[in-house]
């Protein structure tokens, strides 16, 4: 039994350090800041999901509580990630930093338009 | 099982070098905030990591409240930007 | 020897942070290094077997740390040359 | 706000208890019964202060079949999340960098604030998706790779996975 618990915490450990690796290549690649938020929310959060759920099955046979303390952990990372990333997208729009839009197409930004009426509501 | 954790700790060291160059870099307050963000999901994992190298139940409560707390800071930075603090 | 490197780095990580934090000249980027060095301080001070001392560090360094350099930078100014061009004798507030 | 009538305010805080008992018993992962008493004083007094800000629901929320679309929910939401870490490890790997960004907006049929709350974070973990902001019932999401920016093609692309199993739960 101790063998099973081992291999999914091996397991779970390389799949998440890979997947810490990769927000941070994330971050480093791409070109602004809501690709960058893309990539480091999303990659980021599954990484210490899995490596913290991975460290909680290694030690589950010494004590149990490792692992709902490794869960309360990863409940909170999936909360506070999303949250933080959407706090900081609409912070950015605010500041006038739009996103790059590379196709030809006119209402790729339906943001724009929103904020601009809402800015007028806001002077009025 | 020794050598998982070595490559754990190495890509872990990979990624928190790539998001401090970032930090460095970044052109704007909200590339940095970013990497601040990143930077502190990959030491909360680390630090989860490094508790159980060093085998104390305890030591998983420093990461519970970095986990909690974390975010707090990043978000106070957001509304600053926003010009709603 | 991969601690032994976790913690060299860690160290030049932090060093540069604080540096990175007074040389520049917007305060803004100053505070979110601030924010940088009370996170590596406590993975630090875990390293070094004191777990008491990091969760006073995470609790302390994160959330009151990072508000208190905020609210002051909103009641003054966020870039430093903006002070020296302005007349010295008014009130920096807005 | 409007005035709570004495059910409401009941069924909040036994509610607010509840889940509170159950972060208190994961807290100290022990069982003894001076650990259970405390908790369950302390979370009675929390509760009892805190009415008017945390809870959103009523007790029906607990019925079976909403827990067991909570159950889906997850399982929907843990595919949809390890399927997202696997387009963006795509993306970021490929030395090109594949990406066609830009904001579109949807419609959204849910009323309760927390409903919005849980549909906008988990469109940030989908594949490609980051919510950007919720003005009434409108949601701006910015997407990595553009397919459509008709908002009703967009709202079948993004939302409705999660939507259509919300809508039964709120």
């Amino acid at each position: 039994m101790s063998m099973v618990f081992e291999i999914i915490g091996g397991a779970l450990l390389l799949i998440g350090s890979i997947f810490l690796f990769l927000g941070g290549l994330g971050i480093f690649r791409m070109p602004d800041v809501y690709n960058r938020l893309q990539a480091g929310t999303k990659a980021t959060t599954l990484g210490g999901m899995s490596l913290i759920l991975g460290v909680g099955f290694l030690m589950v046979e010494t004590n149990w509580a490792w692992l709902v303390k490794a869960a309360i952990i990863v409940i909170f990372i999936a909360f506070s990630n999303p949250i933080s990333s959407h706090a900081l997208a609409r912070a950015m729009y605010k500041r006038k930093r739009y996103p790059i839009i590379t196709s030809k197409d006119e209402n790729m930004d339906a943001y724009r338009e929103a904020y601009e009426n809402e800015k007028k509501e806001e002077d009025a | 099982m020794i050598y998982i954790i070595y490559i754990s700790f190495s890509f872990m060291i990979v990624g928190l070098l790539l998001a401090a160059i970032r930090f460095i870099k970044g052109p704007t307050a909200g590339d940095r905030t970013v990497a601040l963000d990143t930077l502190t999901t990959i030491l909360v994992a680390g630090l989860v990591l490094l508790g159980y190298v060093f085998g104390r139940y305890i030591y998983l409560d420093v990461a519970l409240v970095y986990g909690v707390l974390g975010f707090i800071g990043v978000i106070v930075i957001a509304r600053y930007l926003e010009g709603a603090l | 020897m991969i601690y032994l490197i976790l913690i060299f780095f860690l160290l030049i990580l932090m060093i540069g942070a604080a540096i990175y934090a007074v040389v520049q000249k917007d305060l803004l980027y100053a505070v979110i290094a601030t924010g940088v060095i009370s996170l590596v301080l406590t993975v630090l001070f875990y390293i070094l077997q004191a777990p008491d001392v990091a969760l006073t560090e995470a609790a302390i360094g994160v959330a009151l740390t990072t508000i208190i350099f905020l609210i002051t930078i909103r009641n003054t100014l966020r870039h430093e040359d903006e002070y020296n061009k302005k007349d010295k004798l008014k009130s920096p507030a807005k | 706000m409007k005035e709570l009538t004495f059910n409401e305010k009941l069924e909040r805080f036994i509610l607010n208890w509840l889940f509170l008992m159950i972060v208190w018993v994961a807290f100290t992962t022990s069982f003894a019964v001076a650990e259970l008493v405390t908790g369950a004083i302390v979370s009675m007094i929390i509760s009892l202060l805190s009415i008017r800000m945390f809870t959103c629901c009523k007790l029906s929320i607990l019925a079976p079949k909403r827990i067991f679309y909570m159950i889906v929910y997850f399982f929907v939401f843990i595919i949809a999340l390890i399927k997202a870490n696997f387009d963006v490890a795509r993306r970021v790997l490929t030395p090109s960098l594949p990406i066609n960004p830009g904001i579109v907006k949807f419609k959204t049929k849910l009323k309760t604030d927390y409903s919005k709350m849980v549909l906008a974070n988990s469109i940030t973990l989908t594949p490609g998706t980051l919510s950007v902001d919720i003005i009434d019932d409108t949601f701006y999401i910015h997407w990595i790779d553009v397919k459509t920016t008709d908002p009703e093609k967009a709202y079948k692309d993004i939302a409705w996975q999660f939507e259509k199993i919300l809508l039964k739960i709120f």
